[in-house]
């Protein structure tokens, strides 16, 4: 990684605003939602439950595209605005440039398919020069990057047959399948173990080391965020409050929400006792 | 009105007769592959003729076997296997003579063997007409002498009794008779089909149509949509709501059921053992509103054990008995110690609409005079053990045919030992007369017996009789012909096609 | 129910269940104590009459006023229903409960005996039962709900297997509530939006089953009919006098309608 | 530092049992040994935290002392007949067809220990509700008109009914937001000095063990593999695992 | 294949109780099959001959024991009516098969397609129509849709010749003809059923997790569709499917009489009516092998479907 890259932005989210319009009033999700994503860069968003920090990775991913949701805003990738560019344009990108991690590990993966189907599909979607055999070979070896043991018959397995951890992994070799250029993991540790956390943990921040892969990290754990991000947005009913480098945000506080949120983060001072 | 028109039909059909044998001809050289399909209300029962036990089934093996003698529309018995038959004056011994040149359906001719073989046989099922047979006897090669255990100047009236071969084998898939119909093939729930038989010896009354299938129309509801819809040409015995719905296409021929309907007490049992109950039953109800109802006022009134078509033996005066009198009903109601009435049910087999439609107009009926009746609809064979075997019924609606050509058909079930005897109906003048009816010799005397059994019925109210049930035929304006017996016959051999 | 109503979300198909239903049962009730006509009473110079003033839907072949038979046909065709579903969506319930919570020896030799009958379609079943006794409206009423006690049995039975071990189950035991004060009090208002939905279905099944048993000429004893039974005795009518078939024919696609939308309601909101 | 000496659960050698999935109905019954010669002790008005990674027996021995899981051996011994607690999941453990207020007077209705009047159980709803700080209105919604903060409070209420004196809490905080947690945590904490409450504190979050607990256990593949007062078990921790546990959450 | 073999060997201890089930109840009914045979005018000598020949007099259980042993040689006994049962059978079990399969073919390929569009445009005009359309007919009674369909098919537009039922053996395609009415008439409600469960299942599939995964793949919503949802929403609808075929058979012996199809359903009941119980017996039996054999199969399939099952299920 030259440091040319480190300041490449490759993502620009502009003024996103993301409106419901199925209950009775509008509701407003998300508001002025920007972010600026560089190469290489892992950039964490966190929030209380609620604070929409999943509605604008979807919206990122383009992902959103229900008919009742207004959406304004731009997203600016690869000078396409990934908000109003056709469905085909956008196809493109998804799951070959942009890949995303799902806060569900249980219910994202296709019950009925196997492992290793699912794995290899964004190859088979936006590689069909790739033949099976190298499909499979690529889909097993990315298995095993992510620390599955045995990935060859983890790759016949279906996702019931894996443990929460294992398959949270699994959602992380298939969205890395096709060395894409921007990761969004959104809560990926939720709902893990503290030990499977450290390892998924690890293995994203080796990701973005060997690949130059830019990572938007989604969680409400602090701590974690601060072990592996550079910046940081905080976000609350729908609006980003603050936003800086983690030093930045962590030791110097400045919204009372951030604060609240800090504080209400459980210490373990052992030399105090 | 109905006796009128069945006239009309046979008159017509006199004249046909005539030149049945141009008809013929025409018949098979015109259209020779068209199937002239009948529909009949349920499955044969069997098709070995010794065996066969309902009445719908007797009616379609009439066209392919034939007995010594043979029921005509008139309710004549011709000669037909036999060409003629002397009986002894004492009426105990029957000798027949044998046509020649009669063959059955496979080739074979028939001989005086065959005909005492299948006498045998049927004796040997244990049909009880049969009971009086003492002896079964080949003369000669043309004659045949039955002798009777006791004298019975009816006896003729059984010898329809179907003449097969002497070494039949299998008459359940492959019967064998000498009728204008022969036998094809029959499919279960399906259908029999029967084809001319080419060699019939009646010449003058030889078949007109060549193929004809019966085919089971099991769901009565069925019949209207199929016959016009064309999948069967002819059905007999439809109800005159169905015929009022039939297009043009069809010609509906009207006569009788020859049936004797009635309300049928258990005079066994409280109240109607009450001979003054029954009467007050009769009092109540009027035949001709329950035909309005069920037949659209088709329908002859009876007043006892007897139809119109049973020419000689029928009474018309004794439908004047009872006339509608609510309050003489009341009265004797009141008289038998019921004045206000009582409840009771009325047991109706399900498989016939016109009972179950006649059991609703007397259950209005009888609510004029106080008494509450609840109709219980039976399965046919539920009906025939409870109420038939084990008498285990109040009322029945029901109507009685005539298995054989003669009034003891319809009267011997009511002398008070027969094994048919489901009224529990005793009565000694009626037990004398008939047993008077059935000794003597002499016609005139006999009929005058049997008059007599019919009065007391009427007058002690053995069964509140009610009518014989209007028939309507539907037969396709294609074809014509079709043909009323007193008997339960369907002649198919009568009918041809429509100029 | 009354809770759906208290939330005032009445969703379109509850709305048109409640409708539907209601008229039905408004017209029932009705006719239990005022009918245009006596249902029963015949007339020969009223045979067959179309649609008029006097006789809205015409008249049958009896002269009888259709209107009037429709009144009461309803109501005992919906009485066959309730009892059907009495019978059969009681003891089903009771059984499924019962054996679906204790499980054992005593649940897998009634599961073995449900299987068995479940083998059975339930026209089958009802067709046996009946041609076993007596035709008549108890009869078929018996035995459809002895047709569908399986059927409800597993429902409820699968329902209450899903429950018995949910932590809220064993945290009434821990408060220390008895078997059956779990099983009643516990347990059934949780499956109470499935077996709702069941009844209902039942109900559906029920009306269509009479009517198919009355077509095959089993069911009610003239001359009170259920709507099965005119509907079926009217087809011959049907030809030249397609009303005669109109009338029970709209009345039970009515009544199976408004309870098929009742139960899509419940099931929406469930 | 507090005395602890008056045991309120002793338990002995403890080994539960769950059953293999039977195959077939011939089939013989096979078992799965979920906890291994598990013995552990609560004193009377301690919290003791069990911590221990997904699947090491945790909740299983929570079921063992409750009662739930009958099929071990060893012995447990308890100071309380009836002790309550506070089912792992906030979602399952509420009856979601009945109201907050129902759940709540059945426990009283259902009481082995006394008979309660109309009256009283009223009260008790009242007090009960007031100690976890449920609002009044709230008693008359159902579990799932509740925020998961607002549904863990009633499941806490619920325990608390009958006035036990075992608590066992599993995971009480561990599927909420970080903020919400601290205030459960809180009123645990608070309810167990003023009510006197034993609290067998279950959870995998070793930074919320640390502040609320006075003993630690910890827990792996069924067994117990350190106990301690928390302090020296966070300052000094012996096994490897524990070790491995701190280090993962960035403690040491 | 353990489970399989599980299943199966349940499946025989079932129906071992629907054998005693069927056998009780047409052994202890009142009423007498001598009499049924010989008919009213027999005598008692006669009846009680009769009843020695067939056995009447042994106590159940060894006449149970005789059926059953004679039922799993493939002797299902003699008619009163008819001679051999299992010749009877034979001869009318093509019929309601054909019936059935014809229906089931039409339900598989109308419903399916009609399931899946509507559920990919819920809330359209077309899916409001459908589902309306849906409920309608689900209200019919299967017999009266038969007797419209005779009516505006085989009368009006003689599409048909109503009751023209042409045997299997004459004309096979003439018999395959005339039974698509019927069929349709049976597959109807089972239609309607099928479609309503499918798009509830489309509908309900398309808003889970996965689908979302999917479509972050870079999958066309047919990609989607077909690729990941269909698989999944037919799960359901495979238990469905198999209660109605079994349904289908059972069907019909109402609609064989609607449309006077001589199959097993009519022989069924006028076997009944008859009083024929060797027949009934039978035929009963049959169907409850037939039902219990769809079960196995719809079973098996679900497994390879899904594969969670194997797991989920006890
Ligand atoms: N499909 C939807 N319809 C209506 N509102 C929605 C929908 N999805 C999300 N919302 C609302 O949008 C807001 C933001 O939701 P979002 O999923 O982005 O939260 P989050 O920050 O990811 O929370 P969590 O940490 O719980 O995952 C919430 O208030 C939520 O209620
Ligand atoms: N009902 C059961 N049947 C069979 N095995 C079970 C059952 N419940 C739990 N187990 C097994 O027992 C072991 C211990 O489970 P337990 O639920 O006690 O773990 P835990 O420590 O509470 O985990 P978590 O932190 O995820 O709640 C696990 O291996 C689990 O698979
Ligand atoms: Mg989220
Ligand atoms: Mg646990």
């Amino acid at each position: 990684m030259s440091s040319g890259d480190k300041f490449e932005v490759i993502l620009s989210v502009n003024d996103l605003h993301i409106e419901f319009h199925d209950h009775k009033l509008p509701q407003t999700a998300v508001e002025d939602f920007d972010l600026e994503l560089s190469r290489g860069e892992i950039v964490g968003i966190v929030g209380e439950s609620g604070s929409g920090k999943s509605l604008s990775a979807l919206a990122i991913a383009g992902l959103l595209s229900r008919h009742d949701m207004y959406k304004s805003g731009r997203i600016m990738f690869e000078g396409e605005d990934l908000l109003t560019c056709n469905r085909r344009k956008l196809r493109t990108f998804q799951g070959d440039e942009i890949s995303m991690i799902f806060q569900e590990p249980m219910t994202s993966l296709n019950p009925v398919k196997k492992i290793g189907w699912q794995t290899e599909e964004s190859l088979r979607i936006h590689h069909p020069e790739i033949d099976k055999k190298e499909r499979r070979l690529r889909a097993i070896s990315m298995l095993a990057k992510v620390g599955l043991h045995e990935p060859e018959k983890v790759y016949d397995m279906y996702p019931h047959e894996l443990s929460g951890g294992m398959r949270q992994r699994v959602m992380i070799a298939a969205a890395m399948i096709g060395h894409p250029k921007i990761l969004i993991a959104d809560e990926p540790t939720t709902a893990l173990d503290v030990t499977v956390q450290a390892q998924i943990v690890e293995l994203l921040k080796s990701i973005n080391k060997e690949e130059g892969t830019s990572i938007i990290f989604i969680s409400h754990d602090l701590s974690l965020v601060r072990q592996i991000c550079s910046r940081v947005l905080v976000m609350q009913k729908g609006v980003v409050v603050e936003s800086g480098s983690v030093n930045d945000i962590f030791l110097r506080p400045k919204d009372i929400y951030t604060r609240k949120l800090i504080a209400s983060i459980p210490k373990v001072d052992i030399h105090a006792s | 009105g109905c006796a009128k028109k069945d006239g009309e039909t046979g008159s017509q059909n006199a004249q046909e007769s005539q030149n049945a044998q141009e008809g013929t001809q025409e018949t098979s050289s015109v259209d020779s592959d068209e199937v002239f399909t009948v529909g009949i209300p349920q499955d044969l029962d069997s098709l070995d003729p010794h065996i066969a036990q309902s009445a719908g089934t007797r009616e379609v093996l009439f066209n392919i076997f034939e007995g010594l003698v043979k029921p005509d529309e008139n309710g004549n018995l011709n000669p037909a296997i036999a060409s003629g038959y002397d009986v002894s004056d004492d009426a105990t011994e029957y000798t027949f003579t044998i046509r020649d040149n009669v063959l059955f359906h496979n080739g074979q001719t028939l001989t005086a063997d065959d005909v005492v073989a299948s006498l045998q046989r049927y004796k040997d099922t244990g049909a009880s007409v049969f009971e009086i047979v003492d002896s079964i006897e080949k003369v000669d090669d043309t004659h045949v002498k039955v002798t009777l255990t006791k004298a019975n100047s009816e006896f003729i009236s059984y010898c329809t009794v179907a003449i097969m071969p002497a070494d039949c084998e299998d008459v359940e898939n492959n019967p064998i008779g000498t009728g204008p119909y022969k036998f094809v093939s029959r499919t279960a729930l399906e259908n029999l089909v029967v084809e001319k038989f080419d060699d019939y010896w009646d010449t003058d009354n030889a078949a007109h149509i060549k193929n004809v299938e019966f085919k089971v129309e099991a769901n009565p509801d069925n019949i209207v949509t199929d016959l016009e819809g064309g999948s069967i040409d002819m059905y007999a015995r439809i109800t005159s709501d169905q015929a009022d719905q039939l297009s043009d296409a069809f010609d509906i021929y009207e006569g009788e059921m020859n049936l004797v309907q009635a309300l049928y007490v258990n005079n066994a049992v409280a109240p109607f053992d009450n001979e003054l109950v029954r009467q007050a039953l009769c009092y109540a109800i009027d035949p001709q509103e329950i035909m309005d109802f069920v037949s659209g006022g088709a329908g002859v009134e009876i007043g006892s054990a007897m139809f119109p078509s049973f020419g000689k033996y029928f009474d018309e005066s004794l439908n004047d008995t009872y006339n509608q009198d609510i309050d003489k009903a009341k009265e004797l109601l009141a008289q038998a110690g019921y004045p206000d009435g009582f409840t009771f049910t009325i047991k109706v087999p399900s498989n016939y609409t016109p009972h179950i439609d006649t059991a609703e107009v007397v259950v209005e009926q009888l609510e004029a005079i106080g008494v509450t009746a609840n109709i219980k609809k039976v399965e046919w064979n539920t009906w025939l053990e409870e109420v038939y075997n084990n008498k285990d019924y109040e009322a029945t609606i029901v109507g009685f045919d005539a298995s054989t050509l003669n009034a003891s058909a319809l009267l011997y079930r009511y002398t008070s030992d027969a094994h048919n005897n489901m009224f529990n109906y005793a009565n000694a003048d009626y037990d004398k007369a008939f047993a008077a009816a059935q000794a003597t010799v002499d016609d005139d005397e006999q009929v005058k017996y049997y008059k007599e059994c019919e009065k007391i019925l009427s007058e002690t109210a053995a069964a509140i009789y009610i009518q014989d049930l209007p028939e309507f035929v539907a037969l396709s304006s294609k074809y014509t012909g079709y043909t009323f017996y007193p008997l339960y016959v369907q002649d198919i051999a009568k009918i041809k096609l429509a100029e | 129910m009354i809770k759906y109503f208290k939330d005032k979300k009445i969703n379109s198909f509850l709305l048109w269940g409640i409708i539907l239903t209601g008229i039905m049962l408004l017209v029932v009730v009705i006719g239990m104590f005022w009918t245009p006509y006596d249902p029963t009473k015949m007339n020969a110079s009223q045979k067959l009459q179309g649609m008029s003033l006097s006789h809205i839907l015409g008249t049958d072949n009896k002269g009888r006023d259709i209107f009037s038979r429709v009144m009461y046909g309803s109501r005992i065709t919906l009485a066959i229903a309730c009892g059907t579903m009495i019978i059969g969506a009681g003891l089903g319930t009771l059984l499924g409960a019962i054996t679906g919570y204790f499980g054992g020896f005593l649940d897998e030799v009634f599961m073995r005996i449900v299987d068995a009958m479940l083998a059975f379609p339930s026209i089958l079943l009802a067709l046996v039962i009946v041609s076993l006794f007596d035709s008549g409206n108890i009869v078929v009423m018996a035995a459809l709900g002895i047709a569908f006690i399986p059927s409800f049995a597993r429902i409820v039975r699968s329902e209450v297997l899903r429950c018995r071990n949910m932590d809220y189950v064993e945290n009434a035991r821990i408060q220390g509530a008895s078997d059956f004060r779990i099983i009643f009090l516990h347990i059934m208002p949780n499956i109470s939006g499935v077996l709702w939905s069941s009844v209902l279905i039942g109900f559906n099944n029920a009306v269509l089953a009479e009517a198919g048993l009355s077509y095959l000429g089993i069911g009610s004893q003239p001359p009170y009919d259920s709507l099965g039974n005119m509907l079926s005795s009217a087809q011959q009518f049907m030809l030249k006098n397609p009303i005669c078939v109109l009338g029970p024919g709209f009345a039970i696609v009515w009544m199976v309608l408004g309870f098929s939308f009742l139960g899509e309601g419940l099931r929406k909101k469930a | 530092m507090k005395e602890w000496n008056e045991k309120a659960i002793e338990i002995k050698d403890l080994n539960v049992y769950y059953n293999k999935r039977r195959k077939s109905i011939f089939e013989k019954k096979g078992k799965t040994r979920a906890l291994n010669n598990v013995s552990l002790d609560v004193y009377k008005g301690e919290v003791l935290g069990l911590v221990g990674e997904s699947g090491s027996g945790k909740s299983t021995l929570a079921r063992a002392i409750m009662g739930i899981n009958k099929d071990y051996t060893g012995s447990i011994v308890k100071t309380d007949e009836y002790p309550q607690m506070i089912f792992q999941d906030p979602y399952g453990s509420l009856n979601p067809a009945r109201t907050v207020h129902w759940i709540l007077k059945e426990s009283l209705k259902v009481d082995r220990k006394r008979k309660w009047t109309d009256e009283e159980m009223e009260d008790r709803i009242r007090t009960v509700c007031e100690q976890v700080e449920l609002p009044e209105d709230y008693v008359n919604r159902y579990p799932s008109q509740l925020s998961g903060g607002q549904r863990q409070r009633v499941s806490i209420a619920l325990s608390l009914m009958q006035s036990p004196k075992i608590l066992i809490a599993d995971e009480p905080v561990s599927a909420l937001d970080v903020t919400i947690q601290a205030q459960i945590l809180e009123l645990l904490d608070h309810l167990h000095k003023k009510l006197d409450l034993s609290i067998l504190f279950i959870s995998h979050d070793l930074r919320v063990v640390y502040n609320l607990c006075d003993h630690v256990a910890i827990m792996k593949d069924g067994q117990i593999v350190e106990y301690g007062v928390t302090d020296q078990i966070y300052k000094s921790p012996t096994a490897d695992y524990t070790k491995t546990l701190l280090k993962s959450a960035g403690i040491v | 294949m353990k489970y399989i073999l599980k299943k199966a060997g349940m499946m025989i201890l079932t129906l071992f109780v629907v054998s005693i089930l069927v056998f009780l109840a047409f052994n202890l009914i009142p009423g007498d099959p001598a009499t049924r045979i010989l008919g009213t005018e027999a005598t008692q000598n006669q009846l009680a001959m009769l009843r020695q020949e067939m056995g009447l007099n042994d106590p159940i259980y060894v006449r149970y024991f005789r059926w059953v042993t004679g039922f799993i040689q493939g002797d299902l006994g003699t008619s009163y009516s008819y001679g051999s049962v299992s010749a009877l059978i034979m001869d009318k079990i093509p019929i309601t098969i054909w019936l059935a399969v014809m229906a089931f073919l039409l339900m598989f390929f109308i419903s399916i397609p009609l399931g899946i569009f509507t559920a990919r445009h819920e809330g359209s005009v077309i899916d409001k129509f459908v589902v309306v359309m849906d409920q309608i007919i689900m209200a019919i009674p299967p017999f009266f849709s038969g007797i419209i369909l005779t009516l505006i098919f085989g009368l009006s537009l003689k599409l048909f010749v109503p009751g023209g039922f042409i045997s299997y053996k004459k004309d096979f395609w003439g018999f395959i003809g005339y039974l698509v009415f019927p069929a349709i008439a049976i597959a109807l409600p089972k239609i309607t059923m099928c479609v309503k469960l499918l798009r509830g299942s489309v509908i309900e599939e398309i808003s889970k997790d996965y689908t979302r995964t999917a479509y972050s793949r870079g999958n066309t919503t047919r990609g989607v569709l077909y690729r990941h949802v269909l698989k999944n929403a037919m799960i359901p609808v495979i238990t469905f499917m198999g209660m109605a075929l079994a349904d289908m058979v059972s069907g019909s012996i109402v609609i064989e009489q609607v449309f006077n199809i001589p199959g097993i359903g009519r022989m069924l009941l006028s076997s009944i009516n008859n009083r024929d119980y060797p027949v009934v017996e039978a035929i009963i039996m049959g169907i409850a092998i037939l039902v219990m054999v769809v079960n196995l199969i719809v079973d098996i399939i679900y497994r390879l479907v899904d594969p969670r099952i194997e797991t989920i299920n006890d």
